[in-house]
Formats: structure tokens, sequence, C-alpha cells
């Protein structure tokens, strides 16, 4: 680490414990949390195109990926739906199955002229044997108790084995795409990608036996303590009195807070030693040189479509960890909450401003951003009443102003991202291009 | 003297940027009202002065609702909240930061069934009712008038999609036919795509369950621009003098329905906020001012601003025995109080509060004519 | 003082100098050749006269002006046509278009004329005026470039290494096409790694070596010396 | 080594290449001349596998090769340079020779992570040989530059160092003395008869410099419009009227203009 | 007649909504395409360019509509809308003297632009909000259909109507010269041709003496002006809201690129495309049938492709496909 980053870094701490001293440990170590999960996303977009080049304006579709698996692996499954439909969804996923290995082995079969036709026929039957089981299993999962259930549930395990899943099914997720859209360049995978995010998310709201959809998953257990439990347990009173904590529910809170924290913080230092070690090893360099030029990097025998797609399921993967993390945080899937505002352009934004390609900079790059995107707000409060103070209560003016207080928090979104845009052009951290990789300096 | 002590805060926790962005600003200033009726009068607990702190619940980014609640709670310290304003923050904030911190909440306009069944130690309530309430009236309504076919189209969020539910159920128990059912995204640029199927679908009227100011409004332009349906009903959501400045007499023969009594409140609440230069007859601006009402008139009848112990005390005072309350009449239902009398509080909704701390939801039918709103009759 | 007396110039890049106290000259309907080996600098000189570089030291004077703070786009109409030894081509442009982009400056009616003879110089470019300039090949590329800054007309053309992979007939043309305008009186400034060849048309030949001025004599005289054979025009 | 039969492409109406078939024996140093846009770096384009032939077949080895990717061709010993150079611009130079090797465990990912001596050992390998290319390449002090920043004759340097990188069996150069000093020009054919004299490597170059080729290949293969015109020694194609017609061009000497 | 029915009932609701759609987006993909093509990036602050030129249009429509100014039977918006180009064109040139010109002379990476834009837009966003408030705004006054539904049922004698309202019509008109004008201006016109060159080599533009501030202006007029425009007849047609030009960005980027980045008449095929898939593939065609086929008989379901629930995922899905056959767009665009 440079001097630059550790400064930086050290800014950045500094500023989280001035927030501790001055609004609240509660809400530094909140901001803190979720700028720990905002890095991993970061992180995650990094991978793609900071190593790779590669215009991933999905991320949205991944994190909610994410957070799809954190419900299905830790809500209890729901007995009645399973009950009235779980044979019917065995049909249909056996007729999917079935559809599949028909169409497979007729591709492989059939006369070239023919494999369209057929295989159309083949999905076109499919789509309806499917259908006819599905439709009312969904219809019966759906009309159990709609305003509490609804959907079949999870599997009912600890939310932490979600997190990994989470990953893979993000991988998974990120694969098939990835060898639908790769070969598209620049901007044109670029909205590929984010259209294919969209359709995602269409998914998880409408497909309501699975997500319970627009109704939202809520209650989604805990990896850590309730502050109710923690309020009423005497080893945490006795904890609590030790550190001489005067408010007992600010202390139980601090320490779910504290909990999740430690959580997040193994998460993205394990997630950080992976990608550090890739980038810093000969594979990092040909990343870069497949980025830099990919007619070149495939004449000199990198397989550019692999490595792509390899990154990009990489990308994908901690994206969907991220999602599984800020699911469980929040204790709810609300799937209208995914709009590319916040789960794909603020996290760019993350990547750009904290230097791409960087690591240590996306990283950095997750918090300022999402330490602004939540204190924004109350400086923006700060400011519009204290510059309309000298008007005067009764000035109208100076009432339009401060009814617009809530909107300064854009101000001060753009206005300090445009400034420290103009510092550091190349990002706060920018990736490190003027030297030899370090493997050749240190051999 | 009284003003030495400490200032009452009350979490202003609603959605002002993003979705329901215009919904919510006439909403702060309704909530912030009933703050402003109650610091005035110098009679909240011997006298203290009440301030509203703002905090962006943002609607749809339930990380970032929480952290403003967080934010509100643990370092401007505020007494009780009002909001959240969308169902899904709300729920994440309850869970949260409500529970953790123990401090009472009352929504103004979270909606979704799902709330009612939500463990809240006892610190949520709602000024709105349950959504699965108004999908029965709106059946009742239908039915009374003889339409016996309707295209539902609804917002695609748990609001909505828990209303629509909710009506479909009901209206389809009563014999009625829905002849389609289509949800419509807020905020997108386009609606024919959703008119052309519930057109085709058919139907003697067209129920929007969605925001006036939202896609619903972009519903109703697209049927009228293409002559799809001239007749709408028209839920909570939709019911507001927005809609008809906007589209005058072209909406002639629609039907609304929202929470309200034949109690005097929601027009002396809106000739109060005349005053102040908003509507105070916006959607969820009367459920706004009950909120911040209820919390305060919760404090004075407990003497106390500790969350733990007032909460116990926002039913009594929402609800009979007692002198009815109407908006404007805050000091005295706080004089009241601290002579140790009771109070029923009724408020801009005509507030009853059930159990588990929600609005009963009494509601108004109104019928549009002459491009005016006129109400019906009471349910 | 000569047409252009580019003297002592220093400066690179932003990192450390390329250039040190480099001179180049050249008078009206002259042709002045840089040589040198790779990465000497000749191509940064040519981007210093023609200001895309900023100058630490040195002034670029042309014709008794002294055009050193002008930017490169103001140097044009000062009579400067200048073609870049990469990417000097408009490739999403076709050929034709690439043309008169060259022509850009010019105001009189003469535009079509002198794309004849451009046509009539390079005639691949006429078979291919409807062309993107970056379907073409690597000659033919290199023969647009040319071209392109034939177009402008300039009192003073600067080539950073014209004939490189043009092929044997094109590149004897071009030379004669650069003789005939020099006759026309324009001062003409290039770069060459088909060293023998330039030096043999030119009137002023510069060697650089590592950003200096290491021979500066005529065409002639370089081309006898055997030193300068030896280490920079391959024995 | 490689024969090529009937390799046609067009562009869009544009008929590049049109039927070429020519075979590239094992050892030779092959010249491929020809006037600008007769066709020859789509040829090793479509040989390298860049684009697939409109028409036609390429065996290397007696193995149909002719759909191969680029990446794949590689790994078979088949390595071209660029026309325009294409280098690794955000990489040093030093870094744009190491990434060349096949096979380097280090580009696997699970080899960095959990086998992390072993790359480095290979990566030392590497190392060492990069520096040698980089002497014979005279190119030491701008080792740690951005290749983006070099000089157009350096770049095309690097070009030929990424080939040295590895044993390819043939190695296909497209103009790599354009815009290269004569003097090092020298040097690079003497290394080029070197590698294919002591190592065995099989070239083919396109090169527009007749005493560059003059000096290293035989046979020479003469492409016009998309079409093989001839092929023979030097001598042979040097004296064919057509070529002389269509490329050399009759090699007069520039009249010296009157000095004024 | 029952066909003609059928027919009218389509036109009513699938292609003059979708017409009056597309040519919308088609107005913003205008501008934004212009920007992608030529200064190379993805403008995130177009919506709020386009938010902020129609904020001032109606600012100055209400004026005007108090002074008792009006051109009925067109609605008085048309009568202000200089004012709020001009605006548009204000706001542009400061942010790109302000913010863009810093980052063109470090030559940062185009994705470097795209954030800084993702501020502008911020900026902008947070100023519009505070000036006119997040709410819904009606401004549009004059006559509001050509033809209506009941109208033209008589007048046809059907019993479907086709409505035609004026902000279709213009905004279709408004489209096509501006597509027109657009293509003419940079294939033929000196300015428009040192705009090309200048997107396609900045180094090499200056060597042919074109001065990139004067292209970079043009282009910056030519977009906010499109901006303003096509927001301001947006407004007329649906309503004027702060929020949506934060969504409606999604799909002119969209089509923008489907349409191939920097190609002006890609813009237009795209943003066609957008809104008939969307509006088409989920069309129900029940009522349709209904005409067509024999009297009493009417299919039971609503006999649609896909319920509109998935609307934006098919017109996605009909992007993706689109894109898989021609990965550079529609009309072969650029690849920045
Ligand atoms: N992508 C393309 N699209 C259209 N035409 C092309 C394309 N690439 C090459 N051509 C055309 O094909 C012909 C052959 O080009 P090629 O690059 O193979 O020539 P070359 O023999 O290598 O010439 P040079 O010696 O100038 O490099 C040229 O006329 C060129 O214009
Ligand atoms: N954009 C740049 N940034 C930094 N350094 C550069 C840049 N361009 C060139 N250099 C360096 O400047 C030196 C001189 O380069 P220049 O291009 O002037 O060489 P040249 O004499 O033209 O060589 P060649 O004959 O190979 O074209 C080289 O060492 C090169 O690495
Ligand atoms: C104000 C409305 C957007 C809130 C809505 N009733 C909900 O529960 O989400
Ligand atoms: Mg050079
Ligand atoms: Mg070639």
């Amino acid at each position: 680490m440079t001097k630059r980053v550790a400064l930086l870094y050290g800014l950045m701490c500094l500023v989280l414990i001035a927030i501790g001293f001055l609004q609240s440990w509660n809400v530094a170590f909140g901001i803190f949390n979720l700028c720990v999960i905002s890095a991993v996303m970061a992180l995650g977009v990094n991978m793609q195109w900071g190593y790779a080049g590669l215009f991933n304006v999905g991320v949205m579709g991944f994190t909610a990926l994410g957070g799809l698996t954190a419900v299905l692996v830790s809500m209890p499954p729901v007995g009645e739906a399973w009950a009235a439909a779980g044979g019917d969804i065995a049909l249909s996923l056996l007729s999917l199955a079935a559809t599949i290995v028909a169409v497979i082995y007729a591709r492989r079969f059939v006369h070239p002229a023919l494999k369209l036709p057929v295989t159309l026929v083949l999905l076109l039957a499919g789509y309806f044997l499917i259908g006819v089981f599905f439709g009312p299993a969904t219809d019966a999962i759906e009309s159990i108790d709609p305003a509490l259930s609804g959907y079949l549930g999870g599997a009912g395990l600890p939310v932490l084995v979600a997190w990994p899943l989470a990953g893979l099914v993000a991988a998974g997720g990120g694969w098939l795409i990835g060898r639908i859209a790769l070969g598209l360049r620049a901007d044109y995978l670029a909205i590929a990608t984010l259209g294919i995010s969209e359709i995602i998310i269409a998914i998880i709201k409408y497909e309501e036996w699975l997500s319970r959809g627009v109704k939202n998953v809520t209650g989604i257990p805990r990896p850590v303590p309730y502050e109710v439990d923690l309020i009423e347990s005497e080893w945490f009173i006795s904890l609590a009195n030790f550190f001489g904590a005067t408010e007992i529910s600010d202390a139980a809170s601090l320490f779910v807070k504290l909990c999740y924290a430690v959580l997040f913080v193994i998460v993205l230092a394990i997630i950080m030693w992976f990608a550090e070690r890739a980038l810093k090893s000969p594979w990092g360099r040909m990343m870069r040189a497949i980025r830099d030029n990919r007619d070149a990097a495939a004449a000199m025998g990198k397989d550019v479509k692999r490595r792509h797609l390899q990154t990009f399921v990489l990308g994908c993967a901690v994206c969907g960890i991220a999602g599984a993390m800020l699911t469980t945080l929040d204790g709810q899937l609300t799937p209208t909450s995914y709009i590319p505002l916040r789960y794909t352009f603020l996290i760019w934004v993350m990547v750009i401003l904290g230097g791409s390609g960087n690591n240590w900079g996306s990283i950095l790059g997750g918090f300022i951003i999402w330490f602004l995107w939540v204190e924004a707000e109350p400086f923006g409060n700060w400011f519009m009443s204290t510059i309309t103070a000298p008007l005067g209560e009764g000035s109208e003016l100076a009432q339009h102003l401060v009814a617009g207080a809530a909107y300064m928090r854009y101000l001060m979104m753009g206005a300090i991202l445009l400034i420290v845009m103009r510092f550091a052009p190349k990002g706060l951290i920018p990736e490190a291009t003027n030297r030899s990789t370090a493997m050749t300096r240190s051999s | 003297g009284a003003s030495a002590q400490e200032q009452v805060k009350i979490g202003m926790l609603q959605g002002f940027t993003g979705p329901t962005e215009s919904l919510v600003k006439p909403m702060a200033l309704g909530g912030e009202l009933a703050i402003k009726e109650v610091s005035d009068s110098g009679l909240l607990l011997g006298g203290r002065e009440v301030v509203s702190v703002r905090g962006d619940s943002t609607c749809i980014d339930a990380a970032a609702a929480t952290a403003a609640a967080d934010r509100l709670v643990t370092s401007d310290g505020v007494h009780g909240i009002n909001g959240a304003t969308c169902s899904g923050a709300t729920t994440a904030i309850l869970n949260n930061v409500v529970r953790a911190n123990g401090i009472v909440m009352i929504s103004p306009s979270a909606t979704s069934p799902a709330l009612s069944e939500i463990e809240d130690d006892g610190y949520f309530f709602r000024t709105a009712p349950s959504d699965a309430r108004q999908g029965q009236i709106i059946a009742e309504i239908l039915d009374r008038r003889g339409i016996k076919s309707a295209a539902l189209t609804y917002t695609n969020n748990d609001y909505g999609k828990g209303l629509a539910d909710a009506i479909q159920a009901a209206y389809e128990a009563k014999g009625g036919k829905i002849t389609a059912v289509a949800a419509h995204e807020d905020g997108k640029a386009d609606y024919s795509a959703e008119i052309g199927t519930l057109a085709s679908a058919g139907g003697e009227v067209l129920i929007v369950a969605g925001y006036l100011d939202q896609g619903g409004k972009g519903i109703i332009q697209a049927s009228l621009d293409t002559g799809a349906f001239d007749k709408f009903v028209l839920p909570d959501g939709m019911v507001g003098e927005a809609l008809t400045d906007n589209f005058g007499d072209m909406l002639d023969g629609s039907i609304g329905t929202n929470p309200g009594t034949d109690s005097p409140g929601a027009s002396m609440l809106a000739e109060l906020a005349s005053g102040k230069g908003f509507k105070g007859d916006d959607p969820y601006v009367p459920e706004a001012y009950d909120a911040s009402a209820l919390l305060l008139l919760a404090m004075q009848s407990a003497g106390s601003t500790d969350s733990a112990v007032y909460k116990d005390h926002i039913l009594k005072v929402a609800n009979a025995p007692g002198e009815k309350i109407y908006p404007g009449e805050l000091a005295k239902a706080l004089q009241i109080l601290a002579d140790g009398g009771d109070i029923d509080y009724v408020g801009g909704t005509a507030l009853e509060l059930i159990e588990p701390g929600e609005s009963a939801g009494s509601f108004r039918e109104t019928e549009i004519k002459g491009g005016k709103w006129e109400t019906e009759m009471y349910h | 003082m000569s047409f252009l007396s580019a003297t002592g110039m220093t400066g690179g890049y932003g990192g450390s100098d390329i250039l040190h106290d480099c001179t180049i000259t050249v008078e009206k309907g002259e042709i002045a050749v840089v040589v040198g080996p790779n990465g000497a600098g000749k191509s940064t000189a040519m981007k210093a006269v023609f200001g895309m570089l900023n100058l630490r030291e040195g002034s670029v004077v042309l014709d008794g002006k002294d055009i050193t703070n002008l930017a490169p786009q103001e140097r044009v109409p000062e009579g400067m046509g200048f073609v870049p030894q990469n990417r000097n081509v408009f490739v999403s442009m076709t050929v034709e278009e690439n043309l008169d982009m060259g022509a850009f400056i010019r105001k009189d009616d003469k535009i079509e004329e002198t794309k004849q003879q451009i046509f009539d110089l390079f005639p691949i470019l006429g078979e291919k005026r409807n062309q993107p300039a970056g379907e073409l090949s690597g000659g033919q590329r290199q023969q647009v470039a040319v071209g392109r800054a034939l177009m402008t007309q300039p009192k003073l053309l600067m080539l950073d290494e014209p004939t490189a992979g043009v092929s044997p007939i094109v590149m004897d043309e071009l030379f004669d096409k650069i003789v005939e305008v020099a006759r026309t009186g324009v001062a003409i400034l290039m770069v060459e790694q088909n060293a023998r060849q330039a030096l043999e048309i030119a009137d002023h030949g510069f060697v650089l070596v590592q950003g200096r001025n290491r021979f500066t004599d005529t065409g002639e005289a370089l081309l006898a010396n055997e030193e300068v054979r030896r280490s920079f025009l391959g024995g | 080594m490689i024969r090529v039969e009937n390799i046609a492409k067009n562009f869009g109406g544009i008929q590049a290449v049109d039927g070429v078939s020519l075979s590239i024996e094992k050892g030779s140093i092959t010249g491929l001349i020809g006037p600008n846009g007769a066709g020859k770096t789509t040829l090793f384009n479509i040989i390298a596998g860049v684009f697939p032939p409109s028409s036609g077949k390429i065996f290397l080895d007696d193995e149909d090769v002719t759909h191969l990717e680029p990446h794949e061709l590689f790994h078979k010993g088949l390595l071209r340079t660029f026309q325009i150079a294409h280098e690794f611009s955000t990489l040093s130079v030093l870094d744009n020779l190491m990434v060349v090797p096949g096979n380097q465990p280090g580009e696997q990912l699970r080899h960095s992570w959990f086998n992390y001596s072993r790359v480095k050992e290979i990566e030392a390998q590497n190392y060492e040989r990069a520096l040698e290319v980089i002497d014979f390449l005279e190119i030491d002090h701008i080792k740690h530059e951005l290749a983006g920043n070099l000089s157009g004759g350096q770049k095309k340097l690097l070009e030929l160092g990424r080939t040295m990188m590895v044993e390819p069996k043939i190695v296909f150069l497209d103009e790599v003395g354009a815009g290269v000093n004569r003097t090092l020009l020298n040097t690079i054919a003497t290394s080029i008869k070197r590698l294919n004299e002591e190592r065995d490597y099989t070239f083919c170059l396109i090169e527009h410099d007749m005493d560059f080729i003059a000096s290293l290949c035989d046979p020479v293969i003469v492409m016009a419009e998309g079409k093989v015109l001839t092929q023979g020694t030097i001598e042979e194609v040097k004296n064919n009227e057509e070529v002389i017609e269509a490329y050399l061009g009759t090699g007069r000497k520039h009249e010296r203009k009157v000095p004024s | 007649m029952e066909i003609l029915n059928a027919l009218a009932l389509f036109t009513n609701f699938v292609v003059v909504p979708a017409t009056a759609y597309g040519a919308q987006l088609a107005l913003g993909a205008l501008g934004v395409t212009l920007i992608f093509g030529i200064l190379r990036f993805a403008n995130f602050a177009h919506g709020e360019l386009m938010s902020f030129g129609t904020m001032i249009t109606i600012l100055v429509t209400w004026f005007l509509q108090n002074m008792g100014v009006s051109i009925d039977p067109f609605p008085t918006a048309l009568l202000a809308l200089p004012i709020g180009v001009l605006a548009a064109i204000s706001m542009a040139l400061v942010m790109d003297r302000m913010v863009f010109r810093f980052y063109r002379k470090q030559r940062s990476n185009p994705i470097v632009f795209a954030i800084v834009s993702v501020g502008v837009m911020f900026l902008i966003a947070g100023i519009i909000r505070i000036v006119i408030g997040p709410a819904d705004q009606s401004f549009a006054d004059g006559e509001r259909f050509i033809i209506g539904a009941i109208d033209s049922r008589r007048a046809l004698g059907l019993d479907e109507g086709i409505a035609i309202k004026q902000s279709q019509l213009i905004t279709v008109v408004v489209t096509a010269i501006v597509v027109a004008w657009l293509f003419w201006f940079l294939q033929k016109t000196r300015s428009g041709k040192a705009m090309r060159a200048y997107s396609d080599d900045e180094d090499l533009a200056l060597l042919s003496g074109i001065n990139p501030e004067r292209v970079v202006m043009i282009c910056w007029i030519i977009a906010a002006a499109l901006a303003a425009i096509a927001g301001t007849l947006y407004g007329l047609d649906k309503t004027y809201k702060p929020f949506i030009f934060l969504q409606i960005l999604l799909p002119i980027f969209a089509a923008t690129i489907l349409g191939g980045i920097g190609q002006p008449v890609g813009a237009i095929l795209g943003a066609f495309i957008v809104a008939f898939s969307e509006v088409t593939v989920t069309y129900a065609f029940k009522k349709f049938l209904t005409y067509l086929g024999p009297t009493d008989w009417a299919p039971d379901g609503l006999v649609q492709l896909l319920s509109t629930d998935y609307k934006f995922a098919v017109s996605f899905i009909i992007l993706v496909a689109v894109l898989l056959i021609r990965p550079t767009g529609i009309i072969r665009g650029k690849v920045i």
C-alpha cells in the first residue's frame, strides 16, 4: 500500500469516527456496514470493468439474484404450499427437464436443415406441457394466505449458508448471460446486460410463487442476535454496563451492527485476498492485455472469450454475494427497490471514483459514495437552513428553499461527485500502470 | 421556565426523494402542521417546544431508509417517528430500527396488509387502513351500483398488488367479473401497452389501484386519449384534487373511495392547510397530520416522551371514550389530557384505531360530478 | 532566418524530456529530411513543430512569425500541413471525405481540381473513393493520409514516414510528387526510415539521436558520411 | 508446413483475396510481396484465424485448421505480428513480452491462488527470457515504459519481440520492417536468419523493402489483386515483367532537384 | 366492416400510441446519439437536460397564460419553447465549460465522462426540484385532439374510433423534420463534416484546422435544443414530472444503442423498435379477433402472447436479440 492509499483510508476512517462522535455510533456503524457491502459490489464490478474492460450494466440483476437466494435459503418453507402444489411443481420441473433433454437430443440427431423447426416445435410443446402443470401450481401456491405468504418459502437453512450460495447462483446467471451477450462490445454489451438485468427483476417481481413478488418477503432470519433478546439477556446487560453504556437499547443495536460488521468485513477480506492475488499474478496481467487489445491477446494464444466469461462470472458471483448480504442486513427482499440508479449506476460511480482497475480504489469508492448517499441528506438540510437563516422566517424565498431541502441531497451528491472527480480524474487510487507488474519487479 | 426544557423531537421520515417525492411533499407539511400546532399551544408536557426532524426514507431503498431512521433515532434523538411512507421501507425500518431501539413509529401511508400481522413489540401503528378492507368496500360499491364487469390495473408494488388482490377476491365473491388484470410500473414513460390490453378485455369500468400523480394518472390519460374507458373506480391513492384539476369533467361518473367518515375533520384540515399553502385533502395528508397528532397526544396522556411508556397510550387517545378532537383542536386536547380528562381523537381521517394498532378504515365513497369530487356516502 | 526555424526545442510528454535543444529548419522550396534510430524523437520533434507538445524551451518561427504559442488548429491556416505517423486517416469517413477534410480550411474553388490531381497520383484512391478509410490496406491508408495533407496546399508540408508500408512503385511516385511539390515553392519536412532514398532528394538532412541533433548537413554529405551510413542508414 | 488451398475472401462486395493457393515449406523463409491492397494482410488474417475465409481450406502440418480461432492456432505453434502495431498499451514493455508465453500456470486462477510458488518459479524463467529479448532489440532503456507511449518503430520492434518469447513452428511477420531503422533492420534480418537456421523456425513475411526481402527470402510469392501473380526465387521475381509493372516499378533514381 | 373495425381498433390502441411514443423516444435519442457519437460518451444528464428545458418552457408558458397570450388552437407552450431551448442550451454550455471541458483536456476515458455526467444529472435534478418541485405540472392548453375517439367513430361510421391528438401529430412531424435536417447537416455541411471528423479522431481533426471547441459547442447546442424540444413535446402529450426523466433515460439509451451509436437514423429506428415492441408484443388480441370471428364468437382468454407484466422484459429481449444479430446496432454504429 502506498502512502496515498493509507492516507485516504485513514481519512475515511476519521470521517466515520467523526460521525460516531457528532451523530452517533449507531449511525456510524450503520453506514459502515453498508459501505462494506457497497465495497464488495464495487469489487465485483471492478473485476469485470477494471480487469477485463467488460461493461456490465446489469449489476442490479445479479444483486437481486443474490437477494432472492437469501430468501430461498433462509425462509421457512411454506408447508401448505408444498402440499398443495409440490407435486405439480415437481411435474413441471420434470417436463422442463424432459423438454431440454428432448431438444438437445433432437438437435444432435436431426438433419441440420430440420434443426430449427424441430427445436421450435419441441420448445413450443414443452412450453405447453409445462404450462399444464405450472399454471395450476402457481395459482394454488399464490392463493394460500396471499396477504402473508402465497409463495413456496425457502429451505429454512441459516442465512449465512445463503451467502456463498448466492455467489453460486449469481455465477450461474452470469455464465448464462455471458454466453449470450459477451460477444458484444462496449456500450452494446452495456445495454444488453442492462436489459437482461431488467428481465431478471421482472421475473422476481412477477413469479410470485417463487419470490412473493412485489408483496415483498420480510422477516428474513438474522445471522446475529435480535436486539429485543439482547436487552433481556443477563450477559449482555453486564457487558453493556462494563463498557459504561447508558442506553441499553442503543447498546443492543450497536452490538448487532458490530456483529454484522464483523461478518461483512470477513467476507470483504476474503474476497479482497482472492481479488488481489489474481490481479497481481500473471492472470491479472493477461486480463489487462486482453482489455487493452483483444485481437493481439488472441494472437498471443489467450482465449479471450473464455477469459471474459470467467471474469464476468466471477464479478457476478461477487455481486451476488453482496446482494445476499444486503438482503440479510435489510431483513427483507423488496423487488421494487431494484432500480438501476441505485444498484447499477451508483456502483459504477463507486468504481470509477475510487479508481477502476484498482481493488483498493474500488473499496474506497464504495465507502465514499455510500457515505455521501446517506449523509448528503442531513448535510443538505443543514446547508439549506444555514443559507436561508439570514433571510428570516417570513421570507417566501426562504420557505420555498427550506421546503426543497430534501432535494439538496441530489445537489450535494452531484456537487461532491464532481468535485472529487475534478481533483482525481483517474479515480482516487488509480490503477498502477506506470510500472511493470509487482511480480516481475520482485523477481 | 418551560422553554428551558428539552425539545420534543418528532422524526418526519418520509420518501422525500424517489418515486413518491411528489406525494410526500404535502404529507410532510401536513405532519408538521400538527407539530407546529402543538408546539405553539405551549401546553405539551408543561410547555415543551416540539420540532420536526426530517429524514428521507426514499420509498424504495431499504438500506438508505434504515440509515436515515438510524440517524433520526440515535443521532437526532427523536422521540417518535411519523413514517415511513412506503410499506417496504416501513417494514425495514420497523425490523431494524424501531424494534431495535424501542421507539414509536406511526405510518400515515403504509397500507400493506402484511403490516397487520408483523411483530412490532407494540411500537408500530398506522393511521391508514390496511388495503384488505378497501377491497371489500370497493366490491360492495360496484355491486350496489350494478356494475357487472370491470378491468383492473394496479401499481406494481406491495400496495397496489395487495389492494388489487383484495378487490378481485371480494368482487368475484360477489359475482362480479374482472375481465383483465394488468400491473403498471410507476414513473414509466408510456402506458399504451397496458391500455391496449385492458381495452381489449373490455369491462364497464376500469379500476385503477395506483397513485394519482404516478402511473395511475398516466393510465387514465391513456384511457381517455384512446377512448378505451371513460369511467374509473379510484381507490385512495387516486383520490385527490390534482386529478380533477388535470382532467376536469372528463372523469365525470367515476367513483372514488378513500378513508374517511362524515366527520367534518377532513374539511377542517383542508381549511387549515390552505392557510399554509398546501392541500389538506391530498392523499395521505390527513393521515400524516393525524400521525403527528397521535404521537404528541399520547405523550401528553402518558406524561412522558419515553416511547416505552407512551406507546400504550396511543390507542387510548385515539378511541372513545372522551371528547372528540378535530384538526385544529389539538390545544384543547392537550388541555383536557393535562387536566386528566379523556379524548377521542377524530382528526382528519375520522380515526378509529383497531388492534393491532391500525386505522379501522371507514371509507368515503365519492363520485366525480362536474369535475368535482362529491361525497356520496360513507362505509 | 529560414522559412521554418524551430530552434532549441526542449520538452516531452509530461515525464522526462524527450527533446533536448533540438533544432530543425527548412527553406521554402526545399526538402529537409529527419532520420535517426527508433525512439530518437523524430516524431516528437514533428509534433513539437506542429504545436502538439508543450515545449519547455525553444521557439518555432514560420515565415518570420513566432508561432510557438499557437494551438495546432491555428497553425493550419498559417500554412502548415502534417501527416502524422500513426492514426493518420479518419477511419469512419470515406476516402473522398478524408480528402475533403484536408481542404477544410481552403476557401478557393480549386478543391475539386486538387482532388483530381491526387486521384491521378494515387489511382487506387480514386477507385476506393467511397470506401471508409478504415477498411483500406495499410499502404492504401498511407496514401490517403498523404493525399489529405496535399489537399491542404500548405506552405510547409510535414510528413512523418510517408512511405512506411507503401509498395516500391508507389514510393517512387510519392518521392517524385514530393519533389514536384517542393518545386512549387513549398517547404517540406519529412521523417524517413527509407533514409537513403529520402536523403537523395533532400536538400538538408538532420540526424537525431536521443532527442539531440547529431549530424546536420546536406543530403549528399550525409549520404557520403561513413558513420552516418553505418549507424543510421543500414550500411 | 502450411498449405493454403483456394482461399477466397470478400468484404461485402470487395474481393480482397481471390482464390489463393500456396504452400510454405518447413524451414523456409518465404517472402510475400505485392502492391498495396493485394490482399496480403487479409490472407495472413485468414491463416491466423482472425476471420474465416469465404471459401477454401488451410492445413497446418496436414491438419485442417481452417476454422480454428487465433488462440488455438497460437498453441499449435503459429504466431503472427500485426501490420498496424497492436501493443498492450497500458502494460509496460516488459509485461508486453511476459504476457506471451502460453501455458503459464499463473494465468490459471487456481494456481495463482493456491500454488503461488510454482507461479513464481515460471515467472522468473519468463522474466529472464524477456530480458534477453529486450537486450536483443536494444530497448533496455524503455523496458518499464508503457507500450502505448512507444515510438512507432519501437512498437514494431515489440511486435517482433513477442515472437521471440516462445518457440513457434511458424511465424508470420506483417511488415515488421516498415518504420524500423535500417541499421536495426539489418540486425533483425540476421537474427531471423539465425532463428531459422539454429532453431528451425519457419517464417513467412510481408515486406515492401526489396533489400530486406532479397537478403532473406527464398522463395518469394507475389500477390496482386487478390491472386498469386507468380512465385520463385528473388531473382526470378525481380525480373518478372508483370511484377515490375504492378509492383516494383522501374526502380529509377529520383532526379535530384536543382538546389535553389 | 368487421375487418375495418378490427383495423381501427388496432390502429387506435397500437399504431397511433406506439408511433407517438416512438417519436418521443426518438427525439430524446437523437440528442443522446449526437453526444454519444461526437463527444463519445453516454450522457446521463440528457434526461435532466430535457427536464430543465421543459421546466423553463413551463414557467414561461404560465407567464404567458397569465398575460393572456395564446396561439389557439396550438398550445401556448410552443410559443414559450424557444426560451426553454435557449435555457437548455445555456445550461449545457455552462456544464460543458465547468465540467466536461476539463476531462476533454485530460483525455479521460469515456466512462469517466459518463460518471461525471451522472454528477451533472444529480446537480440538475436537484436544481429542478428546488425550483419547480417534484410534483406533476400541467401546462397543456389549446386543442387537445385533432380527432377524438367518438368523433372519428361517427366520421368513419365504425364501432371503433381512432383518436389522434394534436401533440402526437406535432411530435411525429417534428421528429421527421429534425432527423432529416440532422442527417443533412452531418453529411453535407462543413460544420457537420467537421463534427464527424472530430468524432472520428480528435488529433487528426486539429490537423485539418478544425477548432475542437467550436465543434463541441455546436454539438451541445444541437443536443440541448433537441432535449428541450423533446421534453416539452413529451410533456404536452403526457405530463411533466421531474421523476419521469430519470426513468425515460432507459428506453432512450436502449433506442440509441440499438440503432447504432452515433447514427441519427439508427436512433429513430431504435426508438420505434423499442416503442412498438413494448406496445405490440403484449397486446391482447381478444377484441381484435372478436371482430374478425363469426358473430357470437369470442375467445375466452385475452389471446395475448405474454402478459403486460413482462412488457419491459419483452422489449429488452427483442433488444438483446437484435443486438445478437447486429452487434453494433441496426445501422452499424460506433464502438467506443
Ligand atoms: N474490413 C474490410 N472491409 C472492406 N474491405 C477491406 C477490408 N479489409 C481489407 N479490405 C480491402 O481488401 C483489399 C486487400 O487488403 P489487404 O490489407 O489484405 O492488403 P495488403 O496486401 O496487405 O496491402 P498493404 O501492402 O497495403 O498492406 C484492399 O483493397 C482493402 O481495401
Ligand atoms: N505519448 C508519449 N508519452 C510518453 N512518451 C512517449 C510518447 N510518445 C513517444 N514517447 C517516447 O518518446 C521517445 C521518442 O519517440 P518518437 O515517437 O519521437 O520516436 P521516433 O524518433 O519517431 O521513432 P520511430 O522511428 O520509431 O518512429 C520514445 O522513447 C518514446 O518512448
Ligand atoms: C404513499 C404510498 C406510496 C404508500 C403505499 N400506500 C404503500 O403502502 O406502499
Ligand atoms: Mg516516429
Ligand atoms: Mg497489409
